[in-house]
């Protein structure tokens, strides 16, 4: 595969000098903001540790309360809408944008799995009463630490809900420019970039799951 | 050596030391100090000397291309490290020193709250603001915070510990001067961050007994607040509020007043003057200096709307002179916030989640 | 994609995909059949965390094309992991070696320390774990047994 | 460097001021320069109200007991203060203007990578700015810019505009970075290698490593306070088994590096000013280039020291106490290869000059003041006093201003085409540092009397110096107003600078003054160093003009 600037003149902004710099520098730019998303995590992922640690029995109990089937169904969602989404990619490298929409809408339906699922859970904890710091007002299980599981339950989860959100939007943007046939071997930036946020999303459950619903 | 010493506290404006360990930090203080000032003035004299000795001839001069040998910039990173880690060898210590009690240290409980000091010793007597300690003997003190941070400082004593809500931090120190020393509050903790000021009051050892024994007379040392000795002049410094301030510490008025507008057992001080205030009965009264003063002397004769069950003020007449009770008043009046929300702050609460 | 920094013969196909995730699945079946099984707190943790990490750099290095990428993308990565690894690190370390009473009340630092009988009450004893009782369990989903 | 010219042809196409016109052409635009021009006046209007709000403190505390206003409005002039002068000049002044307007001219290229974030950052940065100085004012925000929890957290003013505000703040210094780090990547001439970046790059180049990597650690941390004051979340809250101390290390986990963002440019700049004006190139490039990615990197490691009286435990300050001393080495290493910079140097006394020797100055006896404090005894006593508030201030107004005000004096005939008086710079600068140590040397005798910071009433003893203090500050202002003054009339009654008024051999100098829209009309290729002087005025890029 060689550039071909020519062939996409419109895409190449004046400050670059060819393609190839470009998408580099498009993809540089994608994985640093990646970096920022995980130190945005990496402040309750220290919260989460810091409370494990003082209070191990408490964070015990409390995870007992999470839907583990459930968990662990999303898990198995998000892992595999990351396949559909690497497929994806390969398929808009070889200007295949049928299978590419295709993908991607399989891809966004497991993104609305995931949400659905996420909010019977959220369902759940808000019907007993299981809710973060001072609106905890569940009567089968109290003590220390316990309240303190649920807000970062919370905020973990919603965080991660909130970029999957964004990640959908992202990808029923770029599935509807693969529907005008926009992507070839000489251009597939976009598909790559909100993959890659797609795949960050995934990693994050990565560690989410077994923190939150299994330890 | 002492002389030294005391020229170069001055020099530094540094305040008396009273314990070994707050002249053991001046020394490693000078000591910074002057391998700092030699450092730092040989650097910018090297500075200056090129400024002169460089001086641009023509506009477009050329210069010699200079590169640093290896050995310039190991002599670069090996001179100040081995003075910075120097620095780290002696006050690391120092500070590992203050942070581990030595085995035996007498006991004090400090409680920071907006916005005072409040000591209790085991066993009592408890105290507001002012905190009496024996020189020559090892203090531990235990502290805790009932709102926010604040932050237990003595500078004679160079030595700082913040007081954090609902857990203990300790410090411990061996105060060898007996003197009065200002106690500040060093972590921000709102309105009255700057009048939360407390005296440590360093007694000889004999003298502190005697006081000791005193005070645990009584029926109830628990409950009770250490009252000054005899022999101590009143402290006449500060501006009336200050001085109503103190008073109203030592009197115990802030066990059932508070100054930041929580309510407790008697009604909070906090924007009470000149507050139009209900009674007990319907009636209506305003809190000038009048009602306040009468207030303090005869407590059950009006009584604000809500506390009838909570009578429980004792009079004052006889207790307090009118100096005082004048002294108390400013201070009252000087208790004003211009809080936006007129909702008064509910400090933390410290009790588990019992999850009902 | 263009040659930039993708080297040829670099590129996975979708057979390749499908193994990574295959791989993953099995991992998280790992990860569930562990937590089935009574090992010890420490084990249990260790292996969860192994267990993540081993998923986490199958995605990375396949899914997120880090194995054809050159340069800086890979450096990113480790880059901000050993942030996040210094931020709970340093963290955990200052409330791991603190004065006991330091930590939160009724937290494990404060269990093993007899505390001062004649300490002025701070707050009542601290209450027991009190865990649901039965009637509380009938959720659809995921109660450990 | 051969690339034609500047009085070429293919230069006389218009500048980047003149190019298009209209107050739309700027708002829209997309040029790095007029973006780093939209920064300068953007954050002097921030520094100036920073500025506004120091003077009334320092009125304040004039006198030991209220002089001209009342305890909350005191605590709100510090905290708008803070959080002004962090948040709207330090931490984007020396970016957004210099780093946004030079690094593609001293790389060699048209633009930054990502023109339209870039524009995105200005636009973040006002919204940003507008949320939290409204939230500030509106609901007098009283907890300081530390927003210390469980202050913050129980506080009946309003506290969650301000996080938001400096949450989008940070999101607009995390796009800032960004865009640095891939643009110094991806976007360098032909020629320039990274041993030949100009050393203001490298500089920059760090500085944006720790924007991208500590910054969303504040914005999480900052909205972890939110959630706990609006909907008492717990995470902090004591009460509910939080610990307060994980908020100071979150905090300082950014703000500490956050000062390396603030200081970082600043060396970044005085290492060009230094070069230029000494006509030398820099001695220990290496050592130079390779301490600012050691400040980034160690800079990460030392947060602790803020927290050595909080309850921290006595092992981890000292970890984070011995850490600390590195980075007080590389400092001390970037001071020692400035100095024998000017070693048979050709040194040109100009206003740039005097402010680097006056950064020289202020940033030694700063940094050996920072290094005195992370001894982690003597902190004890200063901590949270007005030693550390004098310290700060050393490095951030004594260091950072100065090389800004150095930066400014250097570039302005490169921004603006025009010279301003050298008469008055030179006069100027003489009262910004006298005012300036008079400010703050008082404060450092008051931190070892034991003077706590943010103290609204004080012991009489106390008095004097800080009489002394408030008087210095006065003259300081006085200063900035002088500078403010000279520069803006330069504007409109300067003489034309030149290309390059200063002989300098920085590959920025190559361009017209004021550069063209287009940076180059060809891609340059670079085959020299910047800042080479050994070979004569026969080198020098001639400018006939």
């Amino acid at each position: 595969m060689h550039t071909d600037a020519a062939a996409a003149p419109s895409r190449l902004a004046h400050h670059f000098p060819d393609m190839k710099t470009q998408e580099h520098a498009a993809r540089m730019g994608m994985w640093l903001f990646l970096s920022t998303e995980i130190l945005l995590f990496a402040v309750l992922f220290t919260a989460y540790a810091l409370y494990r640690f003082l209070f191990p029995v408490g964070f015990e109990e409390a995870s007992r309360l999470a839907h583990v089937a459930m968990g662990a169904t999303n898990t198995v969602v998000l892992i595999t809408s990351s396949l559909t989404v690497a497929l994806a990619i390969h398929y808009a490298r070889l200007g295949e944008n049928r299978k590419v929409v295709g993908l991607l809408a399989v891809t966004i339906l497991f993104g609305v799995t995931f949400m659905v699922l996420k909010g019977v859970e959220y369902h759940h904890h808000w019907v007993d009463g299981q809710l973060p710091g001072r609106m905890y007002h569940f009567a089968g299980l109290s003590g220390p630490g316990v309240s303190m599981y649920f807000a970062l339950y919370f905020l973990m989860t919603g965080l991660h809900g909130l970029h999957v959100l964004i990640g959908m939007g992202l990808l029923s943007w770029v599935a509807f420019r693969a529907m005008r046939g926009e992507f070839g071997p000489n251009y597939s930036t976009p598909v790559e970039l909100s993959g890659l946020y797609w795949h960050l999303i995934d990693l994050i459950w990565i560690f989410l799951f077994p923190l939150l619903y299994l330890l | 050596m002492n002389q030294l010493n005391e020229f170069f506290r001055q020099l530094l404006f540094l305040p008396t030391q009273a314990s070994q360990w707050s002249r053991e930090l001046d020394y490693l203080h000078y000591f910074v100090f002057v391998t700092a000032m030699l450092g730092a003035w040989t650097t910018l004299a090297t500075a200056t000397v090129f400024v002169f000795r460089y001086r641009r001839k023509t506009a477009e001069q050329s210069t010699p291309i200079v590169d640093p040998k290896p050995i310039h910039e190991v002599v670069f990173i090996g001179l100040p490290l081995v003075l910075f880690l120097a620095y780290f060898a002696v006050g690391y210590p120092q500070y590992v020193r203050l942070q581990t009690p030595p085995k035996g240290a007498m006991d004090v409980y400090v409680q920071g709250k907006k916005w005072m000091w409040k000591f209790a010793f085991p066993g009592g007597p408890n105290s507001t603001d002012v905190l009496r300690v024996p020189a020559g003997r090892p203090v531990r003190l235990l502290l805790t915070s009932r709102d926010v941070i604040h932050s237990f400082y003595v500078p004679a004593l160079r030595m700082k510990q913040d007081a954090l809500p609902g857990r203990y931090t300790q410090i411990w120190f061996n105060a060898d001067r007996p003197g009065r020393y200002p106690i500040f509050c060093a972590e921000y903790c709102g309105l009255g961050h700057s009048s939360m000021l407390g005296e440590l009051v360093v007694m000889p050892a004999e003298e502190w007994d005697v006081w000791m024994e005193q005070q645990r007379r009584g029926s109830q040392p628990l409950a009770q607040d250490g009252q000054p000795t005899a022999a101590e002049e009143p402290d006449l410094r500060g501006s009336l509020v200050d001085q109503g301030r103190r008073i109203a510490a030592v009197q115990g008025c802030f066990k059932c007043h508070t100054v930041d507008g929580t309510q407790h057992i008697g009604p909070t001080w906090l924007d009470l003057s000149g507050r139009t205030v209900k009674l007990e009965g319907g009636k209506t009264v305003v809190a000038d200096e009048a009602y306040l003063t009468r207030s303090m002397m005869e407590p059950n004769a009006e009584i604000v709307a809500g506390y009838k069950d909570k009578a429980v003020m004792p009079t004052y007449q006889g207790k307090l002179s009118a100096p005082d009770a004048a002294a108390i008043t400013e201070f009252i009046k000087s208790l004003r916030t211009d809080a936006p929300t007129a909702e008064p702050q509910k400090g933390p609460i410290y009790v588990p989640v019992t999850g009902k | 994609m263009t040659a930039a920094t993708h080297s040829e013969g670099k590129h996975l196909g979708p057979a390749q995909y499908v193994m990574v995730w295959a791989a993953l699945m099995v991992l998280t079946g790992v990860t569930l059949a562990v937590w089935k099984m009574e090992f010890s707190y420490a084990a249990r943790v260790g292996i969860a965390l192994g267990v993540a990490l081993v998923k986490s750099a199958l995605v990375a290095i396949f899914f997120m094309h880090l194995w054809e990428e050159r340069g800086v993308a890979r450096l990113v990565l480790v880059v901000s992991g050993l942030m996040v690894t210094l931020l709970i690190g340093f963290t955990l370390l200052d409330n791991a070696t603190r004065f006991p009473y330091a930590n939160p009340p009724y937290s494990e630092s404060w269990k093993d320390e007899p505390w001062q009988k004649d300490a002025p009450p701070m707050q009542a004893e601290p209450p027991p774990i009190r865990t649901a009782p039965k009637s509380q369990a009938e959720h659809p989903a995921g109660h450990k047994p | 460097m051969s690339p034609s010219p500047a009085s070429s042809p293919a230069y006389n196409t218009p500048n980047y001021l003149n190019a298009e016109k209209g107050v739309r052409s700027w708002l829209t635009t997309l040029d790095h320069k007029r973006i780093g021009v939209m920064y300068l006046a953007l954050t002097l209007f921030g520094f100036f109200l920073g500025g506004v709000f120091a003077l009334l403190i320092r009125i304040e505390l004039l006198t030991p007991g209220p002089t001209v206003m009342d305890a909350m409005t005191y605590n709100r002039m510090f905290t708008l203060h803070g959080v002004i002068m962090i948040f709207l000049f330090m931490i984007p002044a020396i970016p957004g203007i210099f780093g946004n307007f030079f690094i593609p001219l001293m790389i060699g290229a048209q633009d930054v990578a990502f023109p339209r974030i870039n524009l995105l950052s200005v636009y973040l940065y006002l919204l940003g700015a507008a949320i939290a100085v409204w939230g500030m004012i509106q609901g007098g925000t009283d907890t300081g810019w530390t927003f210390y929890t469980p202050y913050s957290t129980t506080t009946v003013t309003t506290v969650a505009p301000v996080l938001l505000g400096a949450f989008i703040l940070g999101m607009g210094s995390i796009v800032t970075g960004l865009n640095f780090i891939v643009t110094v990547h991806t976007m360098r001439a032909p020629g320039v290698t990274w041993m030949r970046l100009p050393l203001f790059v490298w500089a920059m180049y760090a500085t944006s490593v720790i924007q991208v990597l500590a910054t969303p650690v504040l914005g999480m941390t900052l909205l972890l306070v939110a959630f706990e004051k609006v909907f008492g979340f717990g995470i902090f809250d004591p009460a509910r088994g939080g610990d307060p101390i994980l908020f100071q290390h979150l905090f300082w986990f950014y703000s500490h590096p956050a000062v390396y963002i603030m200081i970082l440019p600043a060396m970044g700049v005085v290492s060009e000013v230094v070069q230029s004006a000494a006509r030398k190139n820099m001695f220990g490039y290496k050592a130079v280039a390779f301490s600012s990615l050691g400040i980034a990197f160690v800079g990460f490691f030392v947060w602790g020291h803020h927290l050595f009286t909080s309850g921290q435990s006595t092992f981890a300050s000292g970890v984070f106490g011995v850490l600390s001393m590195f980075v007080g080495l590389f400092t001390a290493i970037k001071v020692f290869n400035w100095t024998a910079t000017l070693y048979q140097g050709a040194i040109q006394v100009s206003a740039p000059f005097v402010y680097f020797m006056g950064f020289l100055y202020f940033l030694i006896f700063g940094g050996l003041t920072g290094i005195a404090l992370s001894t982690v005894s003597l902190d004890v006593h200063w901590q949270d006093t007005y030693f550390v508030v004098a310290h700060f201030h050393f490095i951030m107004v004594g260091g950072t201003i100065m090389a800004f005000l150095a930066g400014l004096h250097y570039w302005w005939p490169k921004m603006f085409g025009k010279m301003y008086s050298e008469r008055w710079a030179l006069a100027a600068s003489v009262l910004v540092m006298v005012g300036f140590n008079a400010t703050f040397i008082p404060q450092f005798l008051l931190g070892n009397m034991g003077m706590p910071r943010r103290y609204y009433s004080y012991p009489e003893q106390f008095q004097a110096l800080n009489v002394a203090s408030t008087a210095g500050a006065s003259l300081l202002g006085f200063g900035f107003f002088l500078i403010l003054f000279y520069l803006v009339a330069s504007l409109a009654k300067g003489r034309a600078s030149g290309p390059n008024p200063w002989f300098s051999r920085g590959y920025e100098w190559n361009t017209p003054s004021p550069p063209n829209l287009l940076n180059f009309p060809e891609t340059p290729v670079i085959d020299r160093g910047p800042h080479e002087y050994q070979d004569g005025p026969a080198a020098e890029v001639k400018h006939a003009h």
